[in-house]
């Protein structure tokens, strides 16, 4: 960390960047907020610890419309984020200096919390184990059980974009502690539950969606001004919340428009607040436009065209879902 | 539908509209529209006083506050005069006679008619359809003559086409005693022999005395400039009142949407003396 | 006339491109093939014109069954629009199957100004599925219903 | 007072149930909220925050206002019947409780708002002190004592045992329907089991105000926050610090047990004829203040100033002081960005 603030310092300094966008150290110790930095003091407050679970990529829209150049810290997985906004021109490259920091995993607080560690002020991974500063000492739990889902299934370590590279292991292809699940797993296992099943399932879970609208406002490909939620078009507004198709509407169109787009930078789900596991419907997204069309990452690179965009003369008839049946 | 103050059990939700009936519609300008309505038994739908504002909705299109253009003193008819500026507004403006919209109300306070501007030399400045609210006070001033003073009323609009209300300036106002009526548009235009410029500087030409009590409404870049003048020509704060506008939802103070400061637009206001709108933060 | 009222009548929302399905389906009643009445027909400028939203804004106001019929690939008026299509509604129907909806309700089906039989044919199919599934609850909005 | 085995607690829900509603905290998909009880639900009281608050038993996320329907160009309205049927929300905590109050002031100031209104009458409150208070609770800033939380019933679970102590009219016609299954702890007919009793209580509370005593958050200076500081702190510079992360979502809003702000909307059913609904509304939103003419909240540190002001000088200045925050802390652990009123009160405070 200390590194990465002196490093921050440098470049305010020798006036390559005008701010710093990082992370600012929070009241308890498990809630770093993402923040601007401009002086050098102020960077007295960064800071960079399993935690910091925010994507600042959506931050570089509202950033790039500031003069002067933003340095950013980004996580690998946000610099898919990040190259998925160049290709949509919703961030510039130019007025951005990258720089890739090393991650070994973000934590989900609530579950480091209902482990029963409390007074959290600092943490830090050592291999399979995380260990937790606290007021009453050091605290260990597994790994696994403190990760947020997203990094439980972890894309890997490779930063996409970068200028510069400070405390990641470039390359290595699984997640932390070489952990790496299969993220399709839920997907499969939902996919072979009778249709009835699936849909009580969806029921249930999307029944407690709140309409707070966060994972929409987080989510880095959702950068439309104006959003087709924000208005009484469809009789589905941005925040009715008046029956239970109104949650099935949203969802299913969120996931539609970002289809192709989305990452899989596991922020929708990381942030709502009824923990409702939106990476599924994402992910059965992802899957099957690998299935269908070839292997895609969005994000991967910034020239390829995306999957919706795309056609071959050879694709599929959608007669094919009731073809192979089973809800695959 | 009992909309007496009689607090009876039996009275519903404030949210709970009556039913209108257009009974007929003007045609102002070319963008606004004046609409008469009344209930269902022909009567009025209720009481109100000056400066006062009702919902007007039609169900499945939207639901707006406007301002009650006729004078309470009016015992057939509300009158509505608006402007097409929206998707309801759209909607109203091709309806025809006879057909329905809902109404709730009256919302707000009042200009202080009966209290603070009784016995009072009354200025009256209106820019664009600001003359709505304010044709509310001025025919009750004019039906209650003996009771105020001096009434100077000066109206501006874009061209000769956008005066709203021009029949009844110019054959019912105008020919008031003891009123003078002073019109402007913003540009030269044919078969115009008025007064050509802005709102603001007309007033400074016009030099009124200072013992008026100003009642401005207009836009709000006007009103922001014809504060200004007044200032200058030495009116206090205290003798200005003028009315706000913001987006409401309920009317009663209670869905948050209008509210600055400790202020609710729809209860508290939309009329405010100026040297109240002063102590609220400058987010209208 | 009591009968006649408990029978299930499924509402089947069909979007047509102008070009050829709507042509098909003009000569499916020009050439006096039959089809159920309950399909009712919305014309579109082209497949690729339906947005996913207007599928499922169909099925909230009541549709049991939504198709869509376009030219055949490659045969598009405005060259490429239904090779969209094709992926669109590949992957909307799928997330929908996912979703627990039944996949049977959905279809996309290929018809040219020449094919009125084909046309026929394929309503009197999906109309039968539909019949066959019953009525629409799993994706249904409760204030459009009686 | 009044004692139940906690093993008996579904048949106390189930005898409660028997005459009205019951809402209680039930754990559904991995999260807790208030629903409605019935046997196949599974009840959790040791959650301590419900994602939602208890709001929704009162003031509902959305609920239809009336119907219209245009008949050949005649237009008939019916409105919504009101909340007739008794009902009993169990478990709220303290900061909840007080948040009824802060919600009473607006919505039963004149004119009464009656669907409200009516909800208030027939609800019963039966409230739940808070063993474990957390780390994000600061409720102690606000006068509000998690050890004692008042409505119409309180209640300690201590050990094996539910305390039950009523305290309203209410809450007293809800013990003597119940009276077959709490074991009587009152102090004129059964004076060793009411001698226990009290004893478990006050060891319980003066547990739970010692845990809160050492909260982090229990000491907040919240002296800056009066009316007269209105235009002080309006035009602090601070705001535009402190919004920048804010990613202009409503979770706080719609998590927030004293957010009363609502929207109405029309939902046209076709044939069945427009519904018109309201709903919550979050002024975190770009639309909440757009009119026809513009906007008059252009920015997102606009709204968030609008938000915080309101709970903190706004509000107090229209009722008597009283604060529109009970510091239930579930903006502290639910917040996107982690932004919360508590960095807003040690910010503009002066503290930090």
């Amino acid at each position: 960390m200390q590194e990465l603030i002196t490093r921050a310092k440098e470049l305010l300094a020798d006036g390559t960047v005008s701010r710093v966008l990082g992370w600012k150290k929070g009241d308890m110790g498990w809630d770093p907020e993402p923040a601007y930095f401009e002086k050098e003091e102020d960077l007295k407050d960064f800071v960079y610890n399993p935690f910091c679970g925010a994507n600042l990529s959506k931050y570089l829209i509202a950033a790039g419309k500031l003069p002067g150049t933003t340095l950013v810290f980004l996580k690998p997985c946000d610099t898919y984020s990040f190259n998925q906004l160049t290709k949509e021109h919703r961030v510039k490259r130019e007025k951005t200096y990258i720089i890739g920091v090393g991650c070994h995993g973000t934590l989900k607080a609530e579950k480091v919390l209902s482990a029963g560690i409390k007074g959290i002020e600092d943490a830090a991974i050592e291999g399979d184990t995380l260990k937790v500063k606290t007021l009453y000492g050091e605290k260990e739990m597994p790994l696994m059980d403190a990760l947020l889902e997203r990094c439980q299934v972890c894309k890997g370590k490779t930063h996409v974009v970068f200028d510069e590279l400070i405390g990641a292991e470039e390359g290595e292809e699984a997640g932390p502690g070489g952990l790496a699940g299969n993220r399709f797993a839920k997907v499969e296992e939902l996919e072979a539950m009778p249709p009835k099943e699936r849909f009580a399932f969806w029921q249930e879970q999307l029944s407690k969606c709140i309409r707070c609208n966060a994972c929409r406002n987080v989510c880095p490909a959702c950068s439309c001004l104006k959003c087709v939620f924000d208005g009484n078009q469809f009789d589905s507004s941005q925040k009715a919340n008046a029956d239970t198709f109104e949650e099935q509407m949203f969802h299913i169109i969120r996931a539609y428009h970002v289809a192709g787009r989305c990452t899989d930078c596991g922020e929708c789900s990381r942030v709502c607040p009824e923990g409702i596991p939106l990476q599924l419907l994402n992910r059965k997204f992802i899957k099957d436009i690998n299935t269908f069309y070839g292997e895609y990452q969005a994000g991967a690179d910034t020239e390829s065209r995306a999957p919706l965009t795309d056609f071959t003369f050879e694709d599929v008839e959608p007669g094919i879902v009731s073809e192979r049946g089973g809800g695959r | 539908m009992c909309e007496c103050s009689c607090g009876g059990k039996t009275k519903p939700d404030t949210l709970i509209p009556m039913i209108g009936v257009i009974t007929d519609i003007r045609t102002e300008t070319p963008d606004v529209k004046t609409f008469r309505v009344v209930g269902r038994d022909g009567k009025k739908l209720f009481e109100h006083m000056p400066g006062q504002c009702a919902f007007v909705s039609v169900p499945g299109v939207g639901e707006a506050m406007f301002s009650i253009t006729s004078s309470p003193t009016n015992t057939e008819f509300q009158e509505f005069s608006i402007k097409r500026c929206g998707t309801l507004t759209d909607y109203l403006h091709n309806m025809t006679a006879g057909e329905e919209i809902t109404v709730r109300g009256p919302y707000g306070n009042s200009f202080p008619v009966e209290t603070a501007l009784k016995g009072q030399n009354l200025l009256f400045i209106a820019g664009g359809i600001g003359l709505a609210p304010l044709r509310s006070v001025i025919n009750y001033v004019l039906d209650k003559r003996d009771s105020y003073g001096a009434v100077d009323i000066l109206y501006g609009s874009r061209s000769m086409d956008d005066l709203v209300q021009l029949k009844e300036i110019r054959e019912v106002w105008a020919k008031t005693p003891g009123v003078d009526v002073y019109l402007t548009i913003d540009r030269e235009q044919e078969g115009w022999d008025g007064h050509v410029g802005f709102v603001p500087s007309y007033l400074k030409e016009l030099e009124f005395a200072t013992d008026k009590t100003v009642l401005v409404c207009g836009p709000p870049i006007m009103i922001k400039f014809v504060l200004a003048a007044l200032t200058e020509m030495g009116f206090d704060k205290t003798q200005v009142y003028t009315t706000l506008e913001l987006r409401m939802k309920c009317g009663v103070g209670k869905c948050g949407r209008c509210n600055i400061g400790s202020k609710y637009v729809c209860k508290d206001g939309p009329v405010f003396r100026c040297d109240e709108i002063d102590e609220l933060p400058p987010e209208y | 006339m009591q009968v006649e009222n408990t029978e299930f009548r499924p509402k089947i929302v069909a979007f047509c491109c102008n070009w050829c399905s709507y042509a098909g389906a003009d000569l499916a009643g020009s050439s006096r093939l039959a089809y159920p009445a309950d399909v009712k027909i919305i014309r579109v400028p082209c497949s690729c014109r339906v947005n996913p939203m207007f599928i499922l804004r169909a099925f909230q106001r009541g549709a049991d069954g939504v198709i869509l019929c376009g030219c055949h690939p490659g045969d598009c008026h405005y060259t490429t629009g239904n090779y969209y299509t094709r992926r669109r509604m590949t992957l909307l129907f799928s997330m929908l199957d996912y979703l627990g909806v039944e996949h049977g309700r959905t279809r996309v089906e290929w018809v040219s100004a020449a094919e009125g039989v084909k046309f026929s044919t394929t309503m009197n199919e999906f109309v039968a599925k539909i019949h066959e599934l019953g009525e629409n609850v799993r994706l249904e909005d409760l204030r459009c219903k009686n | 007072m009044y004692r139940i085995d906690k093993s008996r607690l579904a048949e106390l829900f189930a005898a409660i149930s028997g005459n009205q509603d019951l809402f209680l905290p039930l754990r559904k998909a991995d999260q807790t909220n208030y629903g409605l009880w019935s046997e196949e639900e599974c009840f959790d009281l040791d959650t301590l925050k419900t994602v939602k608050s208890a709001k929704d038993c009162f003031f509902p996320q959305s609920e239809v206002l009336y119907r219209c329907k245009n008949e050949d160009g005649k237009l008939s309205i019916d409105p919504q019947k009101l909340c007739d049927r008794p009902f009993v929300v169990f478990g709220m905590r303290a900061c909840d409780v007080k948040a009824i109050e802060v919600l009473d002031r607006v919505f039963l100031s004149d004119p009464v708002d009656t669907f409200y209104a009516a909800r208030r009458e027939h609800g019963t409150i039966v409230s739940l002190a808070c063993h474990e208070p957390e780390e994000t609770c600061f409720c102690k800033n606000f006068g509000i004592d998690a050890a004692e939380p008042g409505a119409d019933v309180e209640t300690w679970i201590i050990e094996d045992g539910l305390y039950w102590k009523p305290l309203t009219e209410k809450g007293e016609a809800l013990t003597v329907s119940l009276a077959g299954l709490l074991e009587n702890a009152d102090a004129a007919s059964t004076p060793d089991a009411a001698e226990k009793a009290e004893k478990a209580v006050a060891k319980e509370q003066s547990s739970i105000r010692e845990i809160i005593e050492k909260l982090p958050l229990s000491h907040l200076d919240l002296s800056r926050f009066k009316p007269e500081n209105t235009m002080e702190l309006f035009d602090s510079p601070l705001w535009e610090e402190l919004y920048k992360p804010c990613l202009a979502c409503g979770t706080c809003t719609f998590v927030c047990p004293t957010c009363q702000c609502y929207d109405i909307r029309d939902f046209d059913g076709g044939k069945n004829g427009v519904q018109r609904y309201r709903c919550w509304d979050s002024c975190m939103y770009s639309d909440f203040t757009m009119m026809a003419h513009g906007n008059l909240r252009t920015s997102q540190m606009q709204r968030f100033r609008q938000r915080f002001m309101h709970k903190l000088v706004y509000y107090p200045a229209n009722n008597d002081g009283l604060y529109s925050c009970v510091g239930c802390g579930r903006c502290v652990s639910k917040c996107p960005a982690s932004l919360n009123i508590v960095k807003v009160i040690k910010k503009m405070g002066g503290e930090a």
